[in-house]
């Protein structure tokens, strides 16, 4: 990000300062963004549906809503609901299956100037191979994420990323199936982030995001029923961002490979808080919903919170939090 | 986007309507499209609220005709005149209008009045539509748009559940009714309200095969297609109100699902 | 709670309605309370701060500020910050020691018709067993609430509550201490709340109350420090209702013993969310800060609801979520 | 409790002055005593908000003096005539006014001023009172006040960081220089500001022998001693900013912590 002259020719003022725009690029998992601000995904669609609200082309990355190898129904809704400073959701990893997304989807992204990275999930580990293969060496895709807060239903329906031994398997399954730089997305609902974190290093991924959702549940008390078919449902928004922030401090500390903090980024403000504690990058989820154009302001202001402190680069901050 | 706050008045109860400074929607919006508000601007109420669009006006203003039932629309009704909202839209899929019918059923139940009269003004355009309410609620408190109905030379007719206004009972059993006159064959129905009452409304329609098109509420989470969150099972798998409806034609829809 | 007969004098109207009120006494632990309404341990103080508020004769039972063998000093300011929907603290366990709470505390409380419950904790399983000791058979004390939501610092500062062995054995270690009855607070930082559930049970307690807070972390962007001194704190208030209520409802199926709800009631239907996943009675935490009145209003708000709904006992709501 | 919102006014940038109807706390409030105001409905923000008492006037009105400093007092400002404000108080230790000391040094940075005013109408009830204010701040618009301690006949000494107003400096150094004229030995200080200021007023205070009252700020939770969140460091351990204080002696308090 060269030198800007800002201001210059600005309706003829005598105002002449010469602005240095900050440096916001970053690279994660060998993949090179113009700035740290990346989509979460589930919470952006296929990419296209945000066109109408922002200029793609700004955004650090773009996460893609979690791809199967085969197309997925999800859940009966109801699906989401609000909580406090917060929504549930129990979507069921509705999507149109890999095949279908690079068909349909993927041209009509591949014209953007940003990065393209897929998120991915399955039942099994053949399941989770088997996309990241057919994901594999198409063009336009940058790099995969893979969600391990799934139930492996081969092991009874128990949560890959809640437990060491599978996370462990199917990190490592993946990793053998692609040469794609590779994500690692960790589960918040467990006892120690940094068994995961490390867990993820070890398996030869190239960087951790977090958080995923917390598990929770709401019930309406006229009907008496869950607010969800699904009764219990993922917590995201403002009201998990202390969780987020503590297990991204824990888990920066804990490994070498870069961490992506995620969990209630509404702000810029809310972003820096990430990249003090360690972020090198960060996703941006619910709030996308509540403020279509939230990427890009968050972009700005994290661009005018560096100014502001005479800073000329994002790295100035990442993990200077003072302890 | 920002829309001034031109007006905002409290009708009768719980009902409000609103009008908002909004030239880009005024020249968008389609009857049935809808628009989503930021009731507050802390994150308790986190999500933006859907409603529809209710009316347009020659000065670029549109209005928002809306009931106090929850967190949201109790913030909403708190707003004053001066301050901007926050609001996107128009979101979603409107009423399709068959140029060649010129007989239109509009049934409402309740607040779901509110898109109803945006297609009217709509419908009342051609001046060969004849328009006919069908409006239900439960008390005569919550019958509303009346008058502007009556300036559309719509014929009127009300049901009240205890009987406070019009015919007492459901709004769907005036409709029975009046379809067992009917001979005419070029109908188009359009309905917004419950879902109990469009599935009535929907088998009435559809025994006398007349086009029906109803308008469906749902939780949402983005309403512009990106979260998923608002499905309702259609014929073919899931669908989305916020961008593959709201107005679905109720064939479309599963109503054992509902 | 006897038949009321409301109404029947009211300025001598001629409504004459006789009302029923429903029963809403619950027997938690082998402590027979008036009502499912408690209060959560560090949010109600000694008690007595409270009193010019409400009518502490109303509550179902009081739980008091963690107490210790030895008065602790807490940990340096600033120790609580908000969140959105929610509060972090690190109090830091300050309290005035078991010897003085009974000399200086306990008799204030005495005179109130309403259960004493103990929130007991220490640095050690000996110092667990020591405040035990000295509170077992002091006169009006109903019960003890064991905290394990505390680190140990006998083995490296791990928390108790947050491996399976060290929690069996100092919950253990206390109920050999004790013959009051006992409730194990537990902590929701694990991956498996039912474990935990079930060793609380196998120990031998009389309940669980759960949750405690769930760990977090802020940062003021400007002095680019942590919002607490302690760096990290728990998480409390609405916020975390949905996390909550989902382990209520799954520790509830995994355990027959009590299972008490906690975290985020601010309102009566908050409690009946808890009451219908499971909950046998719930404690009230951050809400008091908000409204001093709130575990009153939750009270009278329970009642209403059953009215309204022709139900004459709470028992007919509890564990009644329809699935 | 609940207490109806008579006035609302903007003062100057970002001050406001809120006058509530409350006989009761109009009738317990001692100077230096705050409140918890609820600034909002739903739960974020979650916390109350403690204000100091600014007046209390015949009417049992009080009034609160505040500055918009974030969330909280930003929804605050937005509360309208008429509604009513959810609030508890008095609470809190107030100033001490020893009947035997007629020097009375009123100390404030910025919005400081709003207990102090309180704290001048209760000294100059007594006749023979001297009130000097030494008042300083950012700049000239962050200075309020004056006319009310001009009707209570105080003496006024002001300075501001920039010089847009009185003195250029800051308001510590205008006291020191007061201070090196100063024969007279039955003198209170009471300071109320930031808390770098405060700990240089009872430097200088200290080394004059003068007794000093601060009111120090703090994150509350509860403001009734329940928490345990808003405790500073005191010559003998943690005192509690809501019920020990939030006016101490400044020499209980351990500045080196604050
Ligand atoms: C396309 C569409 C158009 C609508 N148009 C109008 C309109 O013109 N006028 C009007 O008054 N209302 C309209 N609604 C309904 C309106 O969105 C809800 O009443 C509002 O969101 C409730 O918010 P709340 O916070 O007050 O209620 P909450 O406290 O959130 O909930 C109260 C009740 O409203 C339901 N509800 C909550 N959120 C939604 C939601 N996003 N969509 C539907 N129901 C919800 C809840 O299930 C609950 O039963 C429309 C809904 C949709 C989907
Ligand atoms: C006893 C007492 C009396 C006070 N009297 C007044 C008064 O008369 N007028 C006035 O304008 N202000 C007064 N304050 C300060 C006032 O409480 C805070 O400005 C207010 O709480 C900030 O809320 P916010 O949501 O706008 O700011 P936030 O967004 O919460 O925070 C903005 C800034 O305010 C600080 N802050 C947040 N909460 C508190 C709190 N509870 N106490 C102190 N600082 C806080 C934060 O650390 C931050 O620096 C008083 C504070 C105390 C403790
Ligand atoms: C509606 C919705 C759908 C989501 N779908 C996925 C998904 O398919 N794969 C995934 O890894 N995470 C998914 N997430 C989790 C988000 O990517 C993110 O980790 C989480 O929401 C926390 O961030 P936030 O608080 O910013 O939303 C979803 C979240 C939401 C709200
Ligand atoms: C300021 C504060 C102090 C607390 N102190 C204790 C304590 O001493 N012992 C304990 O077991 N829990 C303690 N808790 C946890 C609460 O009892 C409760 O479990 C938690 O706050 C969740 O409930 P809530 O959301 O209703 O506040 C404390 C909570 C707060 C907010
Ligand atoms: S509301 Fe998000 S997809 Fe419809
Ligand atoms: S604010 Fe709770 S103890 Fe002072």
């Amino acid at each position: 990000m060269g030198e800007v002259i800002k201001g210059s020719r600005v309706r003829g003022q005598r105002v002449r300062k010469t602005e240095i725009k900050p440096d916001l690029s970053v690279n994660i998992a060998g993949i090179e963004m113009k700035n740290p601000v990346m989509t979460a995904s589930g919470t952006f669609g296929y990419g296209i549906e945000y066109a109408p609200y922002i200029d793609l082309n700004r955004l650090g990355a773009i996460v893609l809503k979690g791809l199967s190898a085969r197309p997925r129904k999800g859940n009966p809704p109801p699906r989401i609901c609000e909580t406090p400073s917060g929504m549930l959701n129990a979507i069921g990893l509705e999507n149109i299956g890999a095949e279908a997304f690079i068909k349909e989807k993927l041209p009509l992204l591949r014209k953007y100037d940003t990065k393209i990275i897929l998120n991915i999930f399955g039942d099994s580990i053949p399941e989770y191979v088997e996309v990241a293969e057919i994901l594999d060496k198409v063009d336009g895709i940058t790099g995969l994420e893979i969600n391990i807060s799934c139930p492996n239903v081969q092991k009874g329906g128990m949560v890959f990323g809640t437990d060491p031994v599978t996370a462990s398997e199917v990190l490592t399954a993946v990793r053998n199936a692609t040469s794609l730089p590779l994500i690692a997305k960790l589960s918040p609902n467990v006892t120690d982030i940094t068994t995961f974190a490390k867990i993820a290093e070890d398996s030869g991924c190239n960087a951790v995001s977090l958080i995923n959702t917390l598990l929770g549940m709401a019930v309406d008390i006229r009907t008496r029923r869950p607010m969800l078919a699904n009764i219990t449902g993922g917590l995201s928004g403002p009201a998990i961002k202390p969780v987020a922030l503590r297990m991204v401090w824990q888990a920066s500390k804990a490994v070498k490979i870069p961490v992506i903090g995620i969990g209630g980024i509404m702000t810029a403000d809310d972003a820096i808080e990430f990249l003090l504690v360690g972020a090198r990058a960060v996703q941006i989820g619910t709030a996308n919903f509540v403020n279509p154009t939230a990427t890009v302001d968050i972009i700005e202001g994290i661009e005018k919170y560096l100014t502001k402190n005479n800073l000329s680069d994002i790295n100035q901050i990442i993990g200077r939090v003072v302890i | 986007m920002k829309a001034e706050i031109l007006s905002h008045l409290n009708l009768t109860g719980p009902y409000y309507k609103l009008k908002l400074y909004s030239p880009h929607i005024y020249k968008n919006a389609m009857p049935g499209q809808f628009a989503m508000l930021r009731v507050g601007e802390t994150s308790d109420p986190l999500l933006r609220r859907p409603f529809s669009i209710h009316k347009k006006n020659p000065d670029k203003t549109i209005e928002i005709l809306y009931k106090i039932v929850g967190k949201g629309t109790r913030l909403l009704s708190t707003l004053v005149k001066g301050k901007d909202m926050d609001i996107i839209g128009p979101l979603g899929n409107g009423f399709v209008i068959d140029k060649k019918i010129k007989n239109h059923i509009l049934i409402a139940g309740g607040i779901g009045i509110a898109p109803l009269l945006f297609l009217a003004h709509e419908l009342s355009r051609d001046k060969r539509s004849r328009i006919t309410l069908f409006l239900g609620a439960r008390h005569k408190e919550d019958i509303l748009c009346i008058q502007n109905f009556k300036r559309l030379k719509a014929r009127i007719n009300i049901s009240t559940e205890d009987g406070s206004l019009g015919k007492q009972g459901l709004i769907s059993e005036l409709f029975e009714v009046s379809l067992a006159d009917l001979n005419e064959q070029k109908i188009a129905v359009y309905s917004c309200g419950p879902n109990n009452m469009l599935r009535e409304i929907h088998r009435l329609a559809a025994a006398k095969g007349l086009p029906c098109q109803v308008s469906l509420e749902a939780r949402m989470g983005c309403g512009i297609g990106a979260c998923l969150g608002c499905v309702v099972e259609g014929k073919e798998g899931y669908e989305k109100v916020c961008t593959d409806g709201p107005v679905f034609d109720a064939g479309e829809v599963e109503w054992g699902r509902l």
